[in-house]
C-alpha cells in the first residue's frame, strides 16, 4: 500500500478566502492510501517545503500530492524539493486549488467542493505514479553547418571562434552564396564583396573549420548531440589536395557555357572556378558540359597542368561523420519570374533583368565591369523601368508574402544608376513602399531626392516595341493608364527557399510552412531553433531577409550551438513514450504520427511458444522523444503508453471525478 | 441516483499543456469567472488523448466532456492536435453509435492567450450539458448488471 | 441599405471586395480604361468604401468588353468582369441611366427577335440613326455590298419565331431576379 | 460566318474539303447574342447558346460542336460551363429554351480542331505550295483564350497554337506582343474611337514586329482590325496590312485560288502579299 502525503496550501488568502482547507484535509484523510494530510499558508515557502520534508521522513510517505497553485508555477520548485529526500521526483501530482478553483469561483461551498474533487483526482493518479529517472545522453562536440553563403559563414566562424569544430557544407565548388554575387549592400553602400570576402577567407583558413564544397547531405539519422551524416562529395574531377589554383586549366577550355554566377550574362569554360575570388580558389569540371567526360576527345586541361590534378576518372564519394548539433543556412534562390508571368514576356525580352542580374552587370567584377548597358545592343539605357512586388504579394501567379528586401535593393539599384549614369531616368512602380530598418527610410528618401520616380501601381503588360520595352501600367495616385517607354526593365523578385529544401528538412526531421520556408520552432522566442532538437536555422531558409537580419541570426543560432556543445552531457526528460514489447504488433502506426521521427520500428528476437522468431517492434529514441503522446492514443494494443501520463494514471483521474 | 432540481453536471476538460491549460491559468490570474463543474485534467498535447479516455468518462457517467488544444497550425508538438482533429471528428460518430449524445462531446482549440475563449467555452459547454440532463445511459445498465450480480 | 444592395452585387459576382489591394494592374492593363470615367481599380475602390453608386452611375460597366485580361493578370484573382456583368443588370432594374451601349444592345435583340440571327447591315443602320451617327464605319457599306459581304435581304433562321418567344421568356424572367 | 465573313467561310469549307472533316451545320442555329445579350441579362447571355447546344446534342448527339469566333466560343463554352456545374441554371436554362440540354459534348474553337495531331498530319499532306518566308503576326484576340477557366488555354500572354498551325504553311510567324489584347470589337459601335486605337496598336506592334500580314482566328476580330485601316493609314503615316482568316492562308497553300475563297472581298488588299510569298518560294506561280 502506498503512502501518500497530502499538502494543502492557503496561498495566504488566495485560495483559502474560497476554499475551506479543512474540508480538503478531512476528505482526503478517507482517501485510501493517504498516510498523512496537513495544511499550510504558503507550502512554496522555506518552512512549508522543511514541512513536507519532515513529514516525509516522520510518516515514510513514498508520494506527495500538493493542493496549490498551478502546476506550471511550482512542480519544478517541489520536484527540486523532493530530490533531497530520498523520494523520486516524479512521485508528486499537484492539484490546482488556485488558477482553477479559487480564483475562478465565488460560492465558497460548492468551489470547495470542486477543490476536493481535484485533489482526489491528484490522489489517484499518484496511485498509479511511478518512479521515472532522467537519463543522459553524451554530446559530440562539433558542429554541421550547411550552406556557405552568409548565414553559414557567420555561424560557422562564431562557433569556431568559441572553441568547438565546424564542418561548413556547400552546394556549390565555392563559399560565398548570393551575398558575393551582389554590387553594394543598402543602406550603407558598402561594397558587398569587400565585407564578405575577408569571412571567406576566413572559414577557408579557421584552424576549427573544415571547408566541404560540392558537397550535399545525404542521409541523417540520430538525435541532439548525436547525429550521423552522411555527407556526399561530388566528383571535382580536380586533386585540391595538390592543385594551387594557378587558373591555367581554364584558359584553354574549347566549352563555353553560361555563368551560373553571372546568371547567364556571360560564359564560362567546363573547368572553371565559380567566380575569381573563390574560396577554396580551385576549379572543378562540370561533368555535364566537359567534352571529353561527355565521351567526346579532349582532355586539353589535363596535359595544360602542371601539377597533373585532373583526374576524368574521379567519381561521387560518401563520407559519414557525427555532429553533436546541425545549422540549416541554405539560403534562397530568385523565382523563375519567367514562367510566372507572360505579360512581362516570359523571357523573350533581353533587357529586362531580374535583380541579381543587375547586381551582376553593376558589379565591377561582372560580365560588363560595371557598366550599365543593355544585354542586347550594349547601349546605356536612357531610361530604366523598376518593377517591384515581380513573384511576391501575388497568390495568382507567385508567392503570398512580402519578399522583404526587395524594396530596398530597388531603391539601391535606382541610386546606382543615377549615380552610375547621371540623367537617366528611373521611374520605379511599386505598390507600398516598405523600409523598416536602421537608415532604411533615409536611404529610400534619398533616392526619391536623387530623382527616381516612384509610381505607385503594379505594371500590367510589358512588350518590346521599336527597340524598347513599354511597362504599361496605371499611376493610382492619378488614377490614369500610364505608359513608359524603358532602354531596360529591372524586376525585382521574390526570394523562395533553395531547391532540395524540402528534401534536407525531411532528411532532419524539421517542418517547413506553407511556402516552404523552414519553420522555427517559435516565431518569437525561438527564431533560431527547428523544433527539432539540437537542429537550428539561420538566414533565408526560414523566411526572406536582409544581410543585417541574416547575420544576426546566423550568431544567434551559434550562440546556441556553442551553448549545446559546451556541456558534455545532456539530461533528457523522462517523460517521454515506452513500449511494452510484448504487446507490440509491429503495426508501424506510430511510426508515421511521430512529429520527431521518434518512432522506428526495431527487429528483435523473440520466442513464439518453443520457436525463435524474429519480429518487429517500435522503438522510441529518448534523445529524439519529446514526450507529447501522439503515438499512445494512435497504438492499436496499448503497447505505447507515456511515462508520467500513463493510460491508468489518466484513467485513474477520470474514474476520481465520476465516482 | 435521482435527478436533483439542481442538476449540476460533471464535466471533465482535457487540456493540453501548453495551450489551453496555460489559458486556463490565465483566466484564473485575471478572476474570471465560470462554473465549477468543469474539472480540468492535464495532458501534454490533445493527441495524448486517446479515445478510450472519453468513453471511460460517459462509461462512468461523466455528463460531459471538452478536449481543447492549440490551435491548428500551433501545436507545441507541431502537428499534435491535427492527430486530434480528424480523431475527434470520428469520435462524434462513435459516441452516437453507443447511444451517447454527441452534443456532450466538444472539441475546442483554445490558445495560452484566450483566457476569455476558455471562460467562455466553459460557460457555454456547461449550461449546454445542463440542458442535456444527467448522463445516466450507462450507469443504469452498471446498477442493473450489479444488482443482478449482487442477486446471484 | 446601400451597403446590403452592394453585399448581395458582390455576392453574385464571387468578389470580395477587400481581397483586392488596389496594386491598379487591373487598370494598367483594360483596354478600355481610356474611355471610363471609373477606372476598373476605382470600382473595386468604391466597393470598398461602400459607394455603389458611384459605380452603378459610371461608364465603366457598360464599356467593360468582358476580356478577362485584369482577372487573368491579378494578383488575387477579382473577378472584375463578373462584377461589372452584375452591376450592369443592378443598375437597369434600379433604373439607373444605361449609357451608350444600350441603343446597341437593344437593336441587337430586337434584331435577333426578328431573324434569330444578327444582320449586320440593319444592326449598324438602325444603330447609327438611332446614335446620331449616320456615318459611322458608312464609308465600307459600298466595299461590302460590292463584294457580298453584307446582304440586304436578312438570313433568317427557320424558327425565328420560336426564339423571339424565347427571348421574351427570358427578358421576363431577367427582370424578375432579384 | 455567311456574310462579313466570306472569305473565311469559303476558306474553311475549302481546308475541311481537302482534309476530309465534314462539318456539319447546326441546323437552324441563333446567335450567341454575342456581348449585348449578356449585357442586359445573364439568363439571356447563355440561354441564346444554349438553345443552338441543345439543337445540336437533339440532332446530332454524337458530334462536337466547333466555332469559327471567339465570341461564339466564349458564350458557347460559358453555356457548356454553366450547365454542367450549376444544376439550378440548367433548369432554368432548360425552361427558357424550351428543349433538353445535358452539355455531353465539348464546344472547341477552330484552333482547337486545327490543332488536333491528326488533323495537322491531314493539314501537312495536303500544302501543295509553300507561302515561303512570309511574316505573319497570329493574332488570336481575347476570347480564344480567356478566361482560363472556361477556354482551359494553357497559355493567356503568349498562345502557340496557331502560330504552328501557320508554320504548315510555309510562312514564318513573329514573336509579338498583342496575340491576346483585346481589340474592342464589342464596342466599335459606340465607343468608335477607343477601339479605333486598341485596333490601331496592335496593327502597328505587327508591323513593328516585322509582320507582313495578320491572321486572326475570328470573324470579328477579322472585321475589325480590316475595317480600321483607312484611318490608321492617314493617321500613322504606315502602309496598311492585310488581315487573313486562318483558313484562308491554309486554303492557299493546299492550293485554292483568290476567286475559289473571294480574297478580293477583303478590305485591304490581300492578295498581293500571298502573291509575293508564293513567288518567292515557287518562282513565279500565279495565285
Amino acid at each position: 500500500m502506498s503512502r501518500i502525503g497530502v499538502f494543502v496550501c492557503h496561498c495566504g488568502t488566495n485560495i483559502a478566502s474560497v476554499v475551506d482547507p479543512d474540508k480538503l484535509i478531512a476528505a482526503a484523510r478517507e482517501l485510501p492510501g493517504v498516510a498523512y494530510a496537513a495544511d499550510y499558508k504558503y507550502m512554496c515557502s522555506e518552512p512549508g517545503q522543511q514541512m513536507i520534508k519532515d513529514s516525509i521522513s516522520e510518516h515514510g510517505l513514498d508520494r506527495i500530492v500538493i493542493a496549490s497553485c498551478s502546476p506550471r508555477m511550482h512542480e519544478t520548485t517541489f520536484r527540486k524539493m523532493l530530490k533531497n529526500t530520498g523520494i523520486n521526483p516524479y512521485m508528486l501530482e499537484i492539484a490546482n486549488i488556485r488558477e482553477q478553483c479559487s480564483w475562478v469561483h465565488v460560492d465558497k461551498d460548492r468551489a470547495s467542493e470542486k477543490a476536493v474533487n481535484l485533489m482526489r483526482m491528484a490522489v489517484s493518479k499518484i496511485s498509479k505514479n511511478e518512479p521515472l529517472y532522467a537519463q543522459t545522453i553524451p554530446i559530440t562536440k562539433k558542429a554541421l553547418v550547411i550552406g556557405g553563403g552568409i548565414a553559414g559563414i557567420q555561424a560557422a566562424l562564431d562557433i569556431a571562434d568559441a572553441g568547438h569544430e565546424v564542418v561548413l557544407l556547400e552546394r556549390e565548388s565555392s563559399v560565398g552564396g548570393k551575398m558575393a554575387m551582389l554590387d553594394k549592400t543598402f543602406p550603407t553602400l558598402d561594397c558587398s564583396a569587400c565585407i564578405s570576402t575577408p569571412k571567406m577567407v576566413d572559414v577557408g583558413a579557421h584552424p576549427n573549420i573544415t571547408l566541404m564544397t560540392s558537397c550535399e547531405v545525404e542521409s541523417v539519422s540520430g538525435y541532439i548531440g548525436n547525429f550521423e551524416v552522411g555527407i556526399k562529395q561530388k566528383a571535382r574531377y580536380v586533386n585540391h589536395d595538390i592543385c594551387t589554383g594557378c587558373g591555367l586549366c581554364e584558359t584553354k577550355c574549347p566549352v563555353k557555357v553560361e555563368s551560373e554566377f553571372n546568371l547567364g550574362l556571360s560564359t564560362r569554360p567546363a573547368i572553371y572556378k565559380l567566380f575569381p575570388q573563390a574560396v577554396p580558389s580551385k576549379p572543378i569540371i562540370d561533368k555535364e558540359n566537359c567534352r571529353l567526360l561527355k565521351g567526346g576527345k579532349c582532355g586539353i586541361c589535363a596535359k595544360l597542368c602542371p601539377l597533373g590534378c585532373v583526374n576524368y576518372e574521379d567519381e561521387d564519394r560518401t563520407i559519414t561523420d557525427n555532429f553533436g548539433a546541425i545549422v540549416i543556412a541554405t539560403g534562397y534562390q530568385l523565382v523563375d519570374w519567367p514562367s510566372m508571368y507572360g505579360e512581362y514576356g516570359g523571357g523573350r525580352y533581353k533587357d529586362i533583368l531580374s535583380g541579381l542580374q543587375f547586381e551582376r552587370t553593376v558589379n565591377a567584377a561582372g560580365p560588363t565591369e560595371g557598366h550599365i548597358v543593355r544585354p542586347s545592343d550594349g547601349k546605356e539605357p536612357e531610361t530604366v523601368v523598376i518593377v517591384k512586388c515581380v513573384g511576391s504579394r501575388d497568390p495568382n501567379k507567385g508567392k503570398s508574402y512580402c519578399s522583404r528586401a526587395c524594396c530596398m535593393y530597388a531603391a539601391k539599384h535606382a541610386h546606382q544608376i543615377l549615380e552610375k549614369l547621371p540623367g537617366t531616368r528611373v521611374f520605379i512602380f511599386y505598390i507600398d513602399v516598405r523600409t523598416p530598418g536602421k537608415g532604411y527610410e533615409e536611404f529610400y528618401d534619398q533616392t526619391r531626392m536623387d530623382g527616381a520616380v516612384y509610381v505607385r501601381g503594379r505594371v500590367s503588360k510589358i512588350y518590346e516595341e521599336e527597340g524598347q520595352l513599354v511597362c504599361r501600367g496605371e499611376d493610382s495616385l492619378l488614377g490614369e493608364q500610364v505608359s513608359v517607354k524603358a532602354d531596360m526593365v529591372i524586376l525585382e523578385t521574390a526570394m523562395e527557399p533553395s531547391p532540395g529544401i524540402a528534401e534536407l528538412t525531411s532528411l532532419l526531421g524539421a517542418a517547413r510552412d506553407v511556402n516552404n520556408w523552414v519553420q522555427e520552432a517559435h516565431p518569437k522566442l525561438r527564431p533560431a531553433e527547428t523544433q527539432v532538437g539540437g537542429v537550428f536555422l539561420a538566414g533565408t531558409c526560414q523566411g526572406p531577409k536582409d544581410i543585417p537580419d541574416t547575420v544576426a541570426q546566423a550568431s544567434a543560432a551559434a550562440a546556441k550551438v556553442i551553448g549545446l556543445l559546451n556541456k558534455s552531457e545532456m539530461e533528457t526528460s523522462p517523460m517521454i513514450s515506452a513500449v511494452e514489447r510484448d504487446k507490440c504488433s509491429g503495426c508501424g502506426v506510430c511510426v508515421g504520427i511521430c512529429p520527431y521521427k521518434a518512432v522506428t520500428l526495431l527487429e528483435i528476437d523473440d520466442r513464439h511458444g518453443a520457436k525463435r522468431i524474429k519480429r518487429e517492434v517500435a522503438n522510441v529514441n529518448s534523445g529524439l522523444c519529446q514526450g507529447c503522446g501522439a503515438c499512445t492514443s494512435a497504438c492499436r494494443t496499448g503497447a505505447l503508453d507515456l511515462l508520467g501520463f500513463r493510460n491508468k494514471q489518466i484513467l485513474e483521474e477520470v474514474d476520481a471525478l465520476c465516482l | 441516483m435521482p435527478v436533483e432540481k439542481s442538476f449540476e453536471p460533471a464535466i471533465v476538460a482535457f487540456c493540453c499543456n501548453w495551450c489551453t491549460y496555460t489559458g486556463a491559468d490565465l483566466a484564473g490570474l485575471n478572476r474570471m469567472k465560470y462554473p465549477e463543474n468543469v474539472h480540468v485534467i492535464r495532458v501534454p498535447c490533445s493527441g495524448r488523448v486517446n479515445p478510450q479516455f472519453i468513453l471511460r468518462a460517459f462509461q462512468k457517467g461523466c455528463d460531459g466532456v471538452m478536449v481543447c488544444g492549440c490551435h491548428p497550425g500551433d501545436c507545441h508538438y507541431s502537428t499534435g492536435n491535427y492527430f486530434t482533429r480528424r480523431r475527434f471528428m470520428i469520435m462524434k460518430r462513435l459516441l452516437e453509435y453507443n447511444g451517447i449524445d454527441p452534443e456532450r462531446f466538444h472539441a475546442r482549440w483554445i490558445s495560452g492567450s484566450e483566457a476569455a475563449k476558455f471562460r467562455d467555452t466553459a460557460a457555454e459547454v456547461s449550461e449546454h450539458v445542463k440542458k442535456l440532463g444527467p448522463n445516466v445511459k450507462y450507469r443504469e445498465e452498471f446498477r442493473i448488471t450489479e444488482s443482478a450480480e449482487a442477486g446471484t | 441599405m446601400t451597403n446590403e444592395k452592394l453585399d448581395s452585387l458582390l455576392a453574385k459576382a464571387g468578389v470580395r471586395q477587400y481581397d483586392c489591394y488596389q496594386c491598379g494592374k487591373c487598370t494598367g492593363g483594360c483596354p478600355m480604361a481610356r474611355a471610363m470615367d471609373l477606372k476598373p481599380r476605382g470600382v473595386m475602390r468604391c466597393a470598398q468604401i461602400g459607394s455603389l453608386e458611384r459605380i452603378l452611375k459610371s461608364n465603366t460597366i457598360w464599356l467593360c468588353t468582358g476580356c478577362h485580361t485584369c482577372v487573368e493578370r491579378c494578383p488575387h484573382d477579382v473577378d472584375l468582369p463578373a462584377l461589372m456583368e452584375e452591376a450592369r443588370y443592378l443598375a437597369s432594374d434600379m433604373g439607373y441611366e444605361r449609357r451608350d451601349s444600350k441603343v446597341l444592345n437593344e437593336v441587337f435583340i430586337a434584331n435577333l427577335k426578328m431573324f434569330g440571327r444578327n444582320h449586320e447591315m440593319l444592326l449598324a443602320g438602325l444603330y447609327n440613326m438611332i446614335a446620331f451617327k449616320p456615318l459611322q464605319d458608312m464609308s465600307s457599306v459600298p466595299h461590302m455590298l460590292k463584294h457580298g459581304l453584307i446582304e440586304i435581304k436578312p438570313h433568317e433562321t427557320q424558327k425565328s419565331e420560336s426564339i423571339k418567344k424565347m427571348i421574351e421568356r427570358a427578358e421576363k424572367l431577367s427582370s424578375v431576379r432579384s | 460566318m455567311e456574310s462579313t465573313a466570306k472569305s473565311y467561310r469559303l476558306a474553311t469549307e475549302y481546308v475541311m474539303s481537302r482534309i476530309g472533316v465534314e462539318l456539319v451545320e447546326i441546323e437552324d442555329w441563333n446567335c450567341c447574342g454575342a456581348t449585348s445579350a449578356h449585357t442586359l441579362s445573364e439568363l439571356m447571355g447563355i440561354a441564346l447558346p444554349a438553345r443552338s447546344l441543345a439543337t445540336a446534342e437533339l440532332k446530332e448527339p454524337e458530334l462536337d460542336i466547333v466555332t469559327g469566333c471567339a465570341s461564339c466560343y466564349a458564350r458557347l463554352r460559358l453555356a457548356m460551363h454553366k450547365i454542367r456545374t450549376d444544376k439550378a441554371a440548367k433548369y432554368l436554362i432548360e425552361n427558357v429554351i424550351d428543349m433538353p440540354y445535358e452539355a455531353r459534348r465539348e464546344v472547341y474553337n477552330f484552333l482547337d480542331v486545327l490543332s488536333r495531331e491528326d488533323v495537322t498530319e491531314a493539314i501537312k499532306g495536303k500544302i501543295k505550295r509553300k507561302l515561303e518566308g512570309l511574316k505573319v503576326a497570329c493574332y488570336y484576340g481575347c476570347l480564344n483564350v480567356r478566361p482560363a477557366l472556361i477556354t482551359g488555354a494553357p497559355d493567356r500572354e503568349n498562345p502557340q497554337s496557331m502560330d504552328a498551325i501557320i508554320a504548315l504553311t510555309g510562312a514564318e510567324t513573329v514573336d509579338w506582343a498583342f496575340k491576346t489584347e483585346c481589340c474592342g470589337a464589342a464596342h466599335q459601335n459606340d465607343a468608335a474611337s477607343v477601339t479605333r486605337d486598341l485596333s490601331w496598336r496592335i496593327l502597328k506592334n505587327a508591323q513593328l514586329s516585322g509582320a507582313e500580314v495578320i491572321v486572326t482566328a475570328c470573324p470579328m476580330c477579322n472585321l475589325n482590325l480590316e475595317m480600321r485601316q483607312d484611318g490608321y493609314r492617314k493617321n500613322t503615316g504606315r502602309s496598311s496590312i492585310p488581315v487573313f482568316s486562318v483558313s484562308e492562308l491554309l486554303a492557299v497553300a493546299m492550293g485554292a485560288s483568290a476567286r475559289h475563297i473571294a480574297l478580293d472581298a477583303h478590305h485591304v488588299p490581300a492578295a498581293k502579299a500571298l502573291a509575293a510569298a508564293l513567288r518567292r518560294s515557287e518562282g513565279g506561280v500565279a495565285i
